[in-house]
Formats: C-alpha cells, structure tokens, sequence
C-alpha cells in the first residue's frame, strides 16, 4: 500500500464539519487520522463503529468502512464484527453518554470479556446532541438544561470504572493535551486485547455556555487548568485528585484476547466430536 | 457430521440449532432465557465443531446488536431469546431492518406479558413480531408447528434473510420448542442455501443500498476490498445520513415494499383438507396440531372441516386469507393468546362470513375438542 | 397392533423420566420408523414436584402432542399416582412403583405394581429406575420392540460402554418382572 | 518565513489557533476569522494545526528558515 | 403557581411537563431524546418548585422502572421519551401492565425507524404502542394534536391511569411536540383530578391484586400500614407468584379486559361536521390539523366532508368507526405511516366501504391538498 | 413495635424453600433476616426488590414489602421507591446475572448516584435458574452449560467494579463464612448512601454439578478453600489473590445520599420561582 | 383586517427567529386574544444552515399550522433569500436584511430591504437583529398592534430590564425603518 | 444436654450440617436426612444453624451444661 497521509483517512467532501465552532470532537478526529497515519492502518481492514451522539458522527469522516448503530450499543455491534472477523482492527467511538451512561453496561463487559477492540469515549461532561442534558460524566454542582439548580450526582471516574472491569489498556488525554492524546490513541491501537481512551473535550455550545465558558477557547483553558499529570498526581491528596482530570496511561497488561482464547476451543471442539 | 443426515428425535429447540448450522450460520449471541436456552445450548457446543462462535452477551440488546454485526462482517447469524428478551430487542432490531442485515431471530415464546410463567407456552408475541420496533417496517415471521419445522423452516428463515436482506423472526412457542419429536436432518444440497447476494462492481462504486433491478442491493462483508458504511439512521444509497425527504420517503417504503411486494415468494401457506370445506380453521404454531386433530375428529363426525396454516405469519397472507374467506361459510382462529390473527383474518374478510375466536391464554395448550366448539359455534 | 399408543410417565422431578420417554422415543423413530412426540410439563413453583411427560407412538401423523386417552400410565411417586388412579378407565394400565407408592387405591384401569426402585437399587443405581419401568412398559404394551429399545440405549450412551451395559441390564430387568 | 493558510471554508472563527499560538501569531477579523498576521514570529511548531478542531489551518515550514 | 391560570404561547413538550404536574404528577425519570426532551427540561425546572423529583437515569430501561417504582411508593409519575426510548421501554412497560401501576409513558414520535431522522415527524408508534411489548395486554393510547391538547389530555392520561391502575401511552408527535401555540393552563379542581384508589380494608387483609367490584384493585403505597408485595410474574391477588391455570387465565384477562370493557368511559372520539357527511376522514395526532383544514376547503367546495379525530387510540373506537362506516360512502385515512390506523378500520368496516389511505412517510407534514386528493380517489 | 425475632420476618407458609438442596440462598436469606432482627426492622417501611432468578425468589419468604421486577432491573424500580419515598428502608437482591450482568449498567449507575439502597448480590458464578449458563462471574476455565469446553472469559471482580464506580459501601462475604457475611449485611444496611455486598455462595445443582462439586458441602469447601480474609490478602501476588474469593470490606466512606442532596435542590428551587 | 396572518421568518441558524417568532405569537395570543401558531424546521445535517419559522395568528381557529400561502417572509440571510423570492406572488411581502443579501431577484412579491442587523449592531448588539425585523413586519402588516409585542417583550424577560429596554428599542426602531 | 431438632419437612438432605459440624454431632440416615446422634458432643455452637440454608436446625442449648 502506498504512503498514507492523515487527511487520507479523511471525508472531505463531507466538510465543513457538523460540529460547533469549539468543538473539540474535531480535535479528537484528528488525533485518531493521524494515529492512522503513524500506524498506516489498511482502511480496508479497518472498521470505525459508532454510536449516536455529536461524537457519534465522526465516522462521517472517516473513510474506513463503517457502522454507525444505535445509541450506546457501538461496543456490542462492534464485538459481533470483531468476534466473526479477527483481522479486522476495529475502532469504537463514543460519546459519554453513548458509551458510559446507557452503554456503561456493554463497556464494562467488552472490559472484562477482553475482545480485541479500541474503545475511544469522548467525554464533554454531557449530552451535546440532545442540548446539554447532564450524563453520568457531569461533574457535580456543573448546570445542565436538566440540573438547572445545580448537578447533585458524583461523575463517572471511567478510568477507574474500565479498569475495575479488568481491561488490559486504560488511558485518558485530553483534547487541550493534543499530543499526548495522540500517543495514547497509537499505543491503544496497538495494544492486544480491549483497550479504552477517554478523551476530555469541550463543548462549548453547551456544557461552556451553561457553566461560563461559552468559547472554545475558555473552555480549553479549563480543561487544561483542570488536568494534572499522572505523576503529578500522586502527590496530591484523594480529594485534591478526584476534582482533576489526570492525564496518562493507567493500565497496560497483557492478557490474551477472546479471539486467540476462541481458537483453542475450536482446536478442543473438533476432538470432542 | 454424519449424525447430521440421520433421524433424530429431538427438542424443537435442538432442531433450531442444527437447522442454523444446516443453513450454514455460523455466530450466535445470545442471552439465556427460558423456554429457549436449548438453543442457546446446543449452538455452544456444536458451533465451535464446525468453526462457528457462540458468545453470550450481557444482555438481549447486546445480544443481537452482535449478530448485527458479525452478519456485516460476513457471517450469517442467529440469537434466541422468549418474549422479556424480544422486548428488549426491539430497538436494535430496527437497525437490522434500516441497515438492511440478514440474520434470525428465534423467539420461544411463553406464557404472560412481562416475566409471566418461564416454563408455560403461549402464543402471545405474533403482533409483537410484526409491530414491536417503532417506526415503519416490513419483517418476514415464519411459525413452526413441529419438530421437523423446526429444522426445515429454520433452514427457510436463513434463506429468506438472505435473499431479502432482512432480518426474519422466528416465532415458535414452548410447546414446539421442548417438545421431542422425530426429526430428519437432512444436508442441504448448495442449491438449497440462499446466500445474500455480494456486490459485483468495481469497488470504487459500490454503493451499499443501492438496489439491483431485483430490488435488493447486495452486501459486502467488512475486510473485503470492498470498503463501505452501514447505518441505522435514515441515509441514502452510500450509507451516509440523508434527512431529505424523498430519501426518506424512498428507503421507509422500500423496508416496507420489498417484504410485501415479495409476498408470493415468502409466504407458505398449508392447506389441509381445504378443497371441499365448508368451514376452516386458521391457525399457526403449536396450535396448528389441535387444529389438525381436531379436523380429523371433525372430519370423522361427516364435518367438512379443513384447515389454513399460516407457516408464515408476517407478511400476512391476504390473499390466502381473503379467498378462504370467500369461500368457506365460516372460519375458527384458535390461539394461544387473546385473539391477534383473528384480527387480521378479520380485516381481509370481505364477505363479512362469521369468523371465531378461540382463545386461551390459561398456559395450556388449546385442545382439538375446544377448537370442535368454536366450529359448532360457527356453525351456528 | 394398536396404530397410536399414549403413554404417560410421571413422578417427581429428577426420576430420569424425560430421558426414559426419549429413549422410547428413539427407539420408536430412528430403529422403527413410526412417529413418537414427547412433552414434559416443567413446573416453575417449586424443584422436586410432580412431573410428568406425555409419549405418544404411532405409525400414522401425530397431531396433538399430549395424551387424549391414556393407554399407559407409570407412576414412579405417590402424588403421581394420585393423579391417575381415579380418572383412568378399563383399557388403560396403571403401572407404579409398589415400594414408592404405598397408598394404594381401587382405578378402573388395570394397576400392576413393581418394586422399581428398589430393583434399581439392586442393580447397583436407583437412577436407573427409569430404565427398569421402561422395561415393565414395554414388555406390556409392545408398544417397540425390545431390539429397538436396547439400540437406542447404544446410540445415547455410544461413548460410555459401562452405561449402555447398565440400562440394558436394567431394561432387561424390568421385561423379566412381567415375565414373573 | 513559514505559510501559514487558514482555510476559510472549513474555519469556524472559534478563536482556538488565535488563543493558543504561543508567539501570537494571529489577529483576528471582525467575525472572528484568524489572520496569520505575524509570520515573522511562527516557530513553525504547529500546535495551531493540531489544534483547530476543523482542520481549517495549514503551515508549510520554510525549511532554510527554521530554527 | 399564579402563572399556572394563564395564557401561554409555549411548545406542546412544555405543555405536556405542565400538565402532568397540574395532574398531580410528582416523579419524573427519563434518558433525552429528541424530539421529547423539553418535556424532561421542563420537568427538570418545574418539578422541584412543586416538592417534585426529576431524575435522569442511565436509559429509557432504567426510566421506565423507575417511575414504576415511585408510583407504587405513591408518587404519580411519568416519563418522555421518543421511538428509540420506547422500543427500550417495552419490557417494563409489561411489568406496568402485570403489576398494574398507574403511570404515563409520552412518546413524541419521530422519522423512521431505528435512530431515523431526530428531528422530523412520523406517526409510526401507532401499532407499537398496542402491540409493543411481548405477551397478551390490554393498554390505553392518548394522541393529541394541539398543544392544548397536550396540557388537557395529559392530565386526562393521568387519570385514565390512576383510574385503571395501568400504564397510559401518550403518544404525541414531533410537531405536536414542537410546535408554538396558544395553551390555557387552567387550575384543575380537585374533582377534575382522579387519584387511585387507596385501601380502607384491615391492613392484614389486603390483596393488591383482589379487584374490588368495579373491577379494578386499590393500590397501598409502600411505607403505609399495609405492607404488600407487586409482581411482573404471573401472580395471584395476594401478589405472590401463581402458575395455575386458572389463575393465569383470570388475570391476563383481566388487563385486557378492563380496557376493553371500560371503553365507554375510555375512549374519546371527537366529530366534526358529521352529521350530514358523506365522506369521513378519520384521523389522530397532527394529522387531525390537517384533516381539519381539508375539511374546510372541501367543504367551501361544497362536499360533505366530516372529520372522525381519534383522541383515543387504543383502545380502539370499534363501535364508533364501525357506525361511521355504515353511514358514510367512503372514508379516508391520513397517516405519516404506512398504514397503521387504517387496519383498524378495515377489520371494522363490515359494509366494505371504500377505505382510502394518505400515507406519507417522507417525514413532511400531510397537507390538506393531499387528504383532498384521497377524498377524490374515495369518492371515484 | 415489639421486639422481632428473625423468623418473625419469613413467610414460613412458603416453605420449605424453593431452592434446591445445599443452595447457597437460604444461608443469605437467613442472614438478612438475621440482620433485620439485630437492626429490629420495620416491616412497612422495609421494601425488598428482587430480580429474576433463584435467589430473585428470595422475596417471597420476606414478609415487608416487597417488588418482584424484571430481570436486570431490579436497582431501576428500586431508584424509584426509594426517591419517592426517602423513608423507606429498600434492599435490592440480585443474583450475579440480574446484578452484575445484564444488570451491570443499573448497578455502576446507582453505586455512582449514591442512591441510600443496599444492594446484595448473591454470586453463585452461573445463571441458575435458567440451567446454568455462564455468567458475567463465572470464573475462566470453568464449566457451564453454555460453556462445554472451557470458559475462556475472566469473570468480573464485582467488589472493585463497584468501587471503581464510586460507592461508598463494598464488601464481600461467603455463605461459609456466614457469620461474617450477617455482619457486613448489618453494615451495609446501617450505612447512609449505596452500600453493596455480594455474597459468594454455591448452586450445586448447575455450577457445582459441572464443576466436579455435585453437593453443597463440596461446594462449601471449595469456597472455603479459595478464601482470603483481606487481610491475608494483601500478602498475595496480584496473580494469587485474582484466583480468590477476598472476604472483608473494601471501601465505607462518607458520602452525602441523593435524597439528601435533593433536599437542596427543594430549597434552591423555591426560590428560583 | 385579514382574519388569518401567515408569516415566514427566515434565515440560518443561531439568528434568534424563533424567540422573535414567540414574541410575535406571545404578542398575538395571551395579549390580543388572537389565535397563534409557530413551527419550525429543525435541522438535522449541519448546524449554522438555513432554518425557518412559520407563523400563522388568527382570529379563529387554526388547523394546519405550516404556511400554504404567505403573506410574509422575512429572510435574513442569503440562502434563505433564495429560497422565497421566485415562489411569493404578488399580494406577498418579502423583507429582506440588505446588508447580509447581497444579490437581489426579481420577483413578483413586493420586495423590502432594511440594514437589519447593522442597525441592531448600532444598537449595540447584533442579536437584537431579529427584533427590529420584528418591528418591521409589525409596521408594515399590522398583524398586531406595537403595545401587545411591548408586553409580550416585558412579559418573557421580566427579571431582566437591561433586556426590556434594549428589544424595546430595537422593536422600535424596526418599526421607524418602515415609518422612513 | 442441648436439643438439636431437624425439621424433615424443610430440611432437603443437603448434609451440609453433618459435614461442617465442628464435633460430628450428626449422623445420616439412608436417604441423607441428618440425625442428630452424638448429642452428648454438642458444643451448642449454632454454626449447623446457620449454615443450614433450608432453616431446618433448630438448636436449644442447656443452659446448664453448656461450657
Ligand atoms: C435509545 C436512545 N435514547 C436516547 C437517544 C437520544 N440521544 C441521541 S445522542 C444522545 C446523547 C449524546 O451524548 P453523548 O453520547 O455524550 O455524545 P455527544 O453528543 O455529547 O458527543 C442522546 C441522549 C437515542 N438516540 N437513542
Ligand atoms: C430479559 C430477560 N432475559 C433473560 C431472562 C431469563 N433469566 C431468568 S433468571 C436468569 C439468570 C439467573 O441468574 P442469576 O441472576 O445469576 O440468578 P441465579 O438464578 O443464579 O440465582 C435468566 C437469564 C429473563 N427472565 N429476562
Ligand atoms: S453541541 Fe457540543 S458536542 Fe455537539 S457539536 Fe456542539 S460543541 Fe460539539
Ligand atoms: S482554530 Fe480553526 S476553526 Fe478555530 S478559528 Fe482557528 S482556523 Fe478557525
Ligand atoms: S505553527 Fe506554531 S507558532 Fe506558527 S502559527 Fe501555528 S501555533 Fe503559532
Ligand atoms: S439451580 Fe442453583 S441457584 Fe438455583 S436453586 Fe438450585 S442450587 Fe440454587
Ligand atoms: S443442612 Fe439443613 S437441609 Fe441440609 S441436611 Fe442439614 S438440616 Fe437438612
Ligand atoms: S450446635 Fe454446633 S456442635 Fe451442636 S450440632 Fe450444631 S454445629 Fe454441631
Ligand atoms: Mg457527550
Ligand atoms: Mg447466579
């Protein structure tokens, strides 16, 4: 195959872009373009599933083969392909509503069931599509077009829920940390077995309008004022941590994956015949 | 798979399983739930010796978003579930329908709505398998009566799904699914297995949902050189989303118009003892086999009694139905539910001739000597 | 020879009754050809009651699986038994286990009773009482041939010689009591 | 000097290349569109193409002058 | 509330959050979806000022449950959702019906089905609302087609509900939904409000499930002095689990029945310029708009056209279709579906009058000039 | 109320049980009837949710009020009853199919909303009722019925999947050790906020049949045996102790409750009119 | 007066139309007694594309709510321009913001253009734009009367009177342009 | 001596008391039921009451001999 560049991967006759001004989806876009571009991903062998959400259609973009489902079931289509064909490199996208508010049931099991599947949520801390709902990433005390009073619910700490559901690779970058999210997406997309990127994007439309941010750029200034390192980390107290978005990898593993498990069952089935 | 040629004597849901596996599926994912986990079963062990998968899922929408997708990637699949299951199918099975996805789904249906009895039969889920995904749709529902049905009609699901790029349910109920029965399982010969259509073009133009002049675009599998998009969200020839509206209005009908324009090559009727009837009985399933005594008690007793079997349920059999209506003096609908057929045997019959309901929803079979009432009440 | 046989067998759970009425079944269907249906009542309230399968055997269609009028009833419990001894006439057989059913009361039908269970017993496993009462029915009704019977003991258990040689022995067992 | 060209068609005048360019390269227009004004300065790092979410801005190096 | 008496020019969603409140409804659970998410953002607002909860949960699965569960912990409660949310919402919408709790389930449809067209129209949720969850039910299906409409029926919901202790659809529409208009908020008075009936017995005699003898049981709330158990299983008076026959029988008919046999005081049917009409339009939900604009042009043209509005969808108006089709000469059928409604009144049309549909599914409005054209075709 | 003793609270006309000899469900029922007479429970104000399953039938020997929902849902229904009435003492009992599997979403959600349930989940690693099919618990390399040549999925750790999803109350208990199990069930129920106790316990009749442990007391004794105290734990390689059953307390800390959260928003709405 | 007004308010995304359209059918319904009502298409494809209003008021009932015949169209964008100016006939108005529409047609509706969001931007805000369209359309049709679209501003931003004055300026001042 | 009392109507022959009483105060008979045999070694420790999952144990310790 010839030299792939990132907008290879892309759609453009599909540009301008859905997204709002601000958005920080396209961010997350080309984060993973050119993850494919540093890894030379065979579009042919490569499938972009998604769900529906703003995020949801970033596989409008993409010029893999596609599939593009139902709200906050992408991670069980998505095992249905890789199950019936393990050659393929199967990429998930979803928002965190999609993939951890109703689809938190599927993202956990795809976690513990270790298919070979890159899990990509891009969390904006609410429902963009929809009009800024509150989701189970909002933080608390955050205003939403449905916590007008002010969010009364913890948020989801999904690397910490991924990993608790036993997968082998748990990351999270954010859209501010446009490099390192970079990193994280090739090292997902390299790792064996099921592994999970979350992404800290703004959307400025809603959850920045609701809470003070209105722009893109306020937005990545919070983000950014609001994340430490991994390392960093460490030195901070629980309560300290828990308000921050820390950066980095948490897991990396192995484990050997469903598929290749699968193959000695059939090696067992045929003698037992 | 020498056994697989014998005469075996079997559950229906047994029969089920190895009718998939005859038809040539080769992925299952499913969520356990009586009365179907038989299938569930026998997949899990028979699968994998013919180099199929069987994964359970951690629920029914999972369940067959799955098969949903291993059918894109090129295998054809099945999952089984009964009636709380196929509830919660409902959502994803829409995406079959709009992404135009063969695969079966095999509900074993019993008793009650929500948890109801696990372990008593009914017939309760037949508008359900037609109406139950919101939105506008065709869907093709096939009935089993027996064991034997179990394994040849399975077989005739796959193929329809197939040809028709469609999801088909599979409606049987307890009663046929754990009932043992003689069954021969024969080995389809090439020309008996239908499969979907693969585009042919160059793979720069294929277009997904573009359809051949026979109606129905072909479907390539993901890994292919053919590189393409599948959508459960209205969208045009390509797969993308398109929100205009001749587009919609074009691919809801088309849903729709492939099954119903498609009629006399799917629906399967069997007509017993119908050509000299005064009076018939319409009937499906498991109730099939009280009909049938009962038309031999009738028959028997110098009644000419025949009988309709609806062996595919959705699309309905109009015009089988409307032309028995013309010309019998009255029909029985025996059903295991409150009366779901009668209404569509109810809105062809021109004629307005009296038509019966006979109806039990207690958990227990309709037998032929209830079924002989209902034709003395027609008779009336 | 009578075109249609209905059979039930009932106890309680766990008697190995639905594995008994298969391989009647099989014997039926695969090594004689005729048509056999087979339907279990399985219950929800609670494990270890009352169960029952229906068997029906026939050269001709079998339409309506479940037993019109019985011809042969085996009660391998009390509570089973109860539920046949009155409401049988005098073509059918009742047939039960005389070591479990102990309260034993006057049926139109013809009663036999056996000491099935503890035959069972005899034989080195009470599990196998299913095996021995299908010998009893067998033996009584003809509804199959015995050759029949005993190679769908072979082709069920093909992997497990110690077994086949078991139920055999145990069928055996139970046309003999007939005999006697 | 290095190019830098803002696609106009896909640029959603969001303001983030503006924001973040770290030597301030941008003015922008009444309606938010960004001008790469201060050429001179670009370092030619290229945080401004990674991050604008619309893949509206390109930089070519000026390889003889890059730092 | 002074607000609450008056005039407001607000979106049917907004509508339908006032009116349940106005109802008495004190519990909200939901997952967004548009094109109902106004009536959660409403209810998000509005909820908390009148000592009422709002909660979102994971999905429309858990929404539905909830509110379940608060009903029977007393609070009057409901949830919006859309096509995708209520194929979700199918299984425990069954649990609704067995454990017969009164709650109100808004379904404001949209395009398509599958994930469809968000934002555009469709009335394709007809027959699912009937039909959609597995097993034999009775349920009651409101469709409005003002935004007065969506204040006044839904407090209408709420009571049929609370009546008949079980779950009331209100199946409501995108432009319904979201569309502007003119809305009297009026107070109700207490004797407008139907609230379920409570228990007077000794608290060791009661039976949640034992109907009193207008047919309908009285509901405790948990945390009174009768403690008492529900059940989505097949159960008994007492709410414990039952699988004989007999049982079985009596209550799955019971939640047919006691729609069925109610619909006199159910059903709502509203008549406009039929008493001298030789051709009828029947019709529901925005559609009733523009039958009635048709009506009016048709009738400036001088032909006797007559509008048949089913404010009620289910139970089906039998009795009223079937008297309209002895004396019309032909009727048409608008619908933004292929064809659901009209089933109905063909099964029911014992004259065999011509019955002409006007389906159109391209996610636009049906216009007056395309029901006038279907008034055309009937009349050839 | 007069002093309660703990078959004060069964419904003894059901029995005997409906569960099969030497299942685990009668021990756990006895705990929780054990701990209701310790906290002398209220009856009408206890409300007792249920799955489907076997142990999903454990409220019909439980004489409060009692909710028998669907499968999977059964912390849905009770998210309801319980912020529709925040005085009511509500007790969610799940088997691990119900709870943790196709249950999974509800119990990540509930543990994260910090709704004041207690929720105990009797994990026998199989679907029982249905015939014993595998689970999201059933361990690898197990038999089930739907697994008949090996389980090739790691079953969930559900104390650290809870965790991960933030509540504030996670134990394990076994139906060996049952005195302990009757002591972390006192604690979950006397704890403010989502408490979670999964209770490790046998099903002879399908996981034990398959997995050479045909009877209760062996079943009992392989529990037993692959038990750790989390004390003991702790001196365990990762890879030792994944392959046990770690008994204790994980986490109890304070969280504010939802409905006492709410409480706020009451305040805060009244005067936003 | 025309018992039945049908109003279009054009544009493309983000211009504020449907709250001028609220105002409008506010106005209309809770302070003149008037029957209203306003539909519009929401657009699934791209944000920031052309969007419309419809709005009908009346003196008796209103059936179909969508426009079959306008009377008048305010288009504040090009592309929504575009759309309405071949198909209006002549009893039609059709307002236009001629600082955003640059290329004008032909048409047979009588064609008004109006510096809208200039003037709104003189005002301070741009977002205002839609009120003094709304202040045109009042002047030009009289479909209500001014006072009931000054209450109807003071009744939806009641805690806000910064927002009072400015609308009402801009509602104003759109009626002035008309006036000149 | 304590009293320990088998309910045969609960119990289900599951022998889980027999096998984990501390000082095998159960025998069984044929078909599994438990029998409380060897009284005398009874420590009234209640373990075969509460870990009989079918409530069929009942144990009254004699408060005069107990240890
Ligand atoms: C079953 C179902 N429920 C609800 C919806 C409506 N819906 C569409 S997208 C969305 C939320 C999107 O939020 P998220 O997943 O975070 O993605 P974002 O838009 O923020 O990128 C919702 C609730 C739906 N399509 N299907
Ligand atoms: C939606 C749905 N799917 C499946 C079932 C069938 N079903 C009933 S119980 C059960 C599993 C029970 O396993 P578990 O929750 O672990 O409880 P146990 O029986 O082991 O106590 C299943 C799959 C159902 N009732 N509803
Ligand atoms: S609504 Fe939010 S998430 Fe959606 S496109 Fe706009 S900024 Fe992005
Ligand atoms: S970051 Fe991109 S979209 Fe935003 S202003 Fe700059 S060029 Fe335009
Ligand atoms: S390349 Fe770097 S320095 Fe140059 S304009 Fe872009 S961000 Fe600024
Ligand atoms: S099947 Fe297993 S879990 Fe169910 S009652 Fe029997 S032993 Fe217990
Ligand atoms: S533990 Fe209980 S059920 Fe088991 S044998 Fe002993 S008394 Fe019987
Ligand atoms: S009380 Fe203790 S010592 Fe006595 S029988 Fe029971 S287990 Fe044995
Ligand atoms: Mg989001
Ligand atoms: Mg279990």
């Amino acid at each position: 195959m010839s030299n792939m560049k990132f907008d290879d991967y892309l759609v453009k006759n599909k540009f301008p872009l859905f997204w709002c001004g601000g958005c920080g989806n396209g961010n997350v876009l080309g984060a993973i373009v050119r993850a494919f571009e540093e890894l030379q991903l065979d579009r042919k062998n490569t499938v972009v599933v998604t769900g529906i959400g703003c995020w949801g259609k970033a596989d409008d973009y993409i010029n893999t083969n596609a599939f593009h489902g139902t709200h906050g079931r992408a991670l069980a289509f998505a095992t249905g392909i890789k199950l019936a064909n393990p050659e393929l490199k199967v990429l998930v996208l979803m928002g965190d509503g999609d993939g951890a508010t109703i689809g938190g049931n599927h993202l956990i099991h795809a976690a513990r069931r270790n298919v070979d599947l890159t899990a990509i949520v891009v969390n904006n801390l609410n429902y963009g599509m929809t009009g800024g709902q509150y989701s189970g990433t909002t933080p608390e005390a955050s205003y939403t077009s449905t916590s007008p009073y002010g969010h009364i619910e913890q948020g989801f700490d999904l690397c910490k829920l991924v990993e608790g559901a036993g997968a082998p690779y748990v990351a999270r970058g954010s859209v501010y940390n446009i490099v390192q999210l970079q990193k994280l997406i090739v090292e997902a997309l390299n790792k064996k077995g099921f592994s999970f990127v979350e992404a800290i994007a703004p959307c400025p439309t809603h959850f920045g309008r609701r809470n003070g941010m209105k722009t893109g750029p306020k937005m990545l200034n919070w983000i950014k004022e609001n994340s430490v390192n991994i390392k960093q980390a460490e030195k901070l107290s629980p309560e300290e941590r828990e308000k921050k978005f820390v950066l980095g990898k948490f897991v990396d593993r192995d484990k050997e994956d469903y598929s290749t498990k699968y193959e000695k069952i059939f090696a067992i089935a045929e003698n037992a015949e | 798979m020498e056994q697989n040629r014998r005469i075996r004597f079997i559950q229906g849901n047994e029969a089920i399983a190895e009718g998939a596996i005859a038809a040539g599926a080769r992925f299952y994912a499913g969520y356990p739930i009586t009365p179907s986990s038989e299938v569930a079963e026998v997949s899990s062990v028979r699968l994998p010796q013919v180099g199929g998968l069987y994964v359970q899922m951690e629920d029914e929408i999972g369940s067959i978003a799955a098969i949903i997708g291993a059918s894109v990637a090129g295998k054809k699949s099945y999952t089984a579930t009964s009636g709380p299951g196929f509830s919660l199918m409902q959502e994803n099975l829409g995406v079959a329908v709009m992404a135009e996805v063969p695969c079966v789904i095999i509900d074993v249906q019993r008793s009650g709505p929500s948890t109801g009895l696990a372990t008593k039969p009914a017939q309760g889920d037949v508008m359900q398998s037609r109406w139950g995904t919101h939105g506008d749709h065709g869907i093709i529902v096939i009935s089993p009566s027996s064991v034997q049905d179990c394994y040849d009609l399975t077989i005739q699901a796959f193929n329809l799904s197939e040809k028709y790029r469609t999801p088909v349910i599979f409606l049987a109920d307890e009663i046929v699914g754990h009932m043992r029965e003689k069954a021969v399982l024969w080995e389809p010969s090439p020309d008996q297995i239908i499969n979907r259509k693969k585009p042919t073009c160059d793979p720069k133009d294929y277009k997904p949902f573009k359809p051949d002049e026979d109606g129905i675009a072909p479907l390539a599998a993901y890994g292919s050189e053919y590189v393409f998009r599948v959508s459960g969200s209205t969208h045009d020839e390509t797969g993308f989303a398109n929100s205009k509206p001749d587009n919609a209005d074009r691919f809801i009908r088309h849903y729709t118009d492939k099954i119903e324009k498609n009629k006399k090559d799917i629906v399967i009727l069997r007509r017993f003892n119908l050509e000299d009837a005064e009076y018939a009985i319409v009937t499906f399933g498991c109730s099939t086999r009280s009909a049938l005594e009962a038309m031999k008690i009738a028959r028997n007793m110098g009644k000419k009694v025949g009988v309709l079997q609806l062996v595919t349920l959705w699309p309905f059999a109009d015009d089988g139905v409307r032309e028995l209506c013309r010309k019998v003096k009255g029909v029985v609908v025996p059903e295991m539910n409150l009366g779901q057929v009668i209404r569509e045997v109810k809105r062809v019959n021109e004629n307005n001739i009296p038509i019966v309901g006979v109806n039990k929803v207690n958990s227990e079979a309709i037998t032929p000597f209830e079924i002989l009432a209902g034709i003395e009440e027609v008779e009336r | 020879m009578k075109e249609r046989w209905e059979i039930i067998l009932s106890g309680v759970g766990g008697q190995g009754l639905i594995v008994s009425g298969s391989i009647l079944g099989e014997a039926a269907t695969i090594y004689e050809n005729k048509n056999a249906t087979l339907t279990s009542s399985y219950g929800t309230e609670t494990r270890g009651t009352f169960t029952k399968s229906d068997i029906i055997i026939s050269d001709g269609d079998i339409y309506y699986p479940e037993v019109m009028k019985e011809d042969a009833v085996l009660a391998l419990a009390q509570v089973a038994y109860n539920r046949y001894v009155g409401s049988l006439d005098e073509e059918a057989v009742l047939i039960y286990d005389s070591g479990l059913v102990e309260d034993v009361k006057a049926s139109r039908a013809k009663q036999l009773g056996f000491p099935i269970t503890d035959i069972a017993r005899e034989l080195g496993n009470p599990a196998v009482a299913n095996i021995v009462a299908l010998g009893i029915i067998v033996k009584l009704t003809g509804v199959v041939s015995p050759e029949a019977v005993v190679k769908a003991i072979e082709g069920r258990f093909i992997k497990k010689p110690r077994v086949v040689e078991l139920n055999t022995k145990a069928f055996n067992r139970g046309m003999e009591l007939v005999k006697d | 000097m290095n190019r830098v060209i803002v696609n106009t068609d896909w640029c959603k005048r969001c303001g983030i290349c503006v924001e973040f360019c770290p030597v301030e390269v941008f003015t922008q227009e009444v309606d938010g569109t960004p001008v790469p004004e201060h050429l001179e300065k670009c370092t030619g790092c290229r945080m401004c193409v990674l991050r604008c979410p619309d893949f509206a801005v390109e930089v070519e190096v000026d390889k003889d002058g890059t730092k």
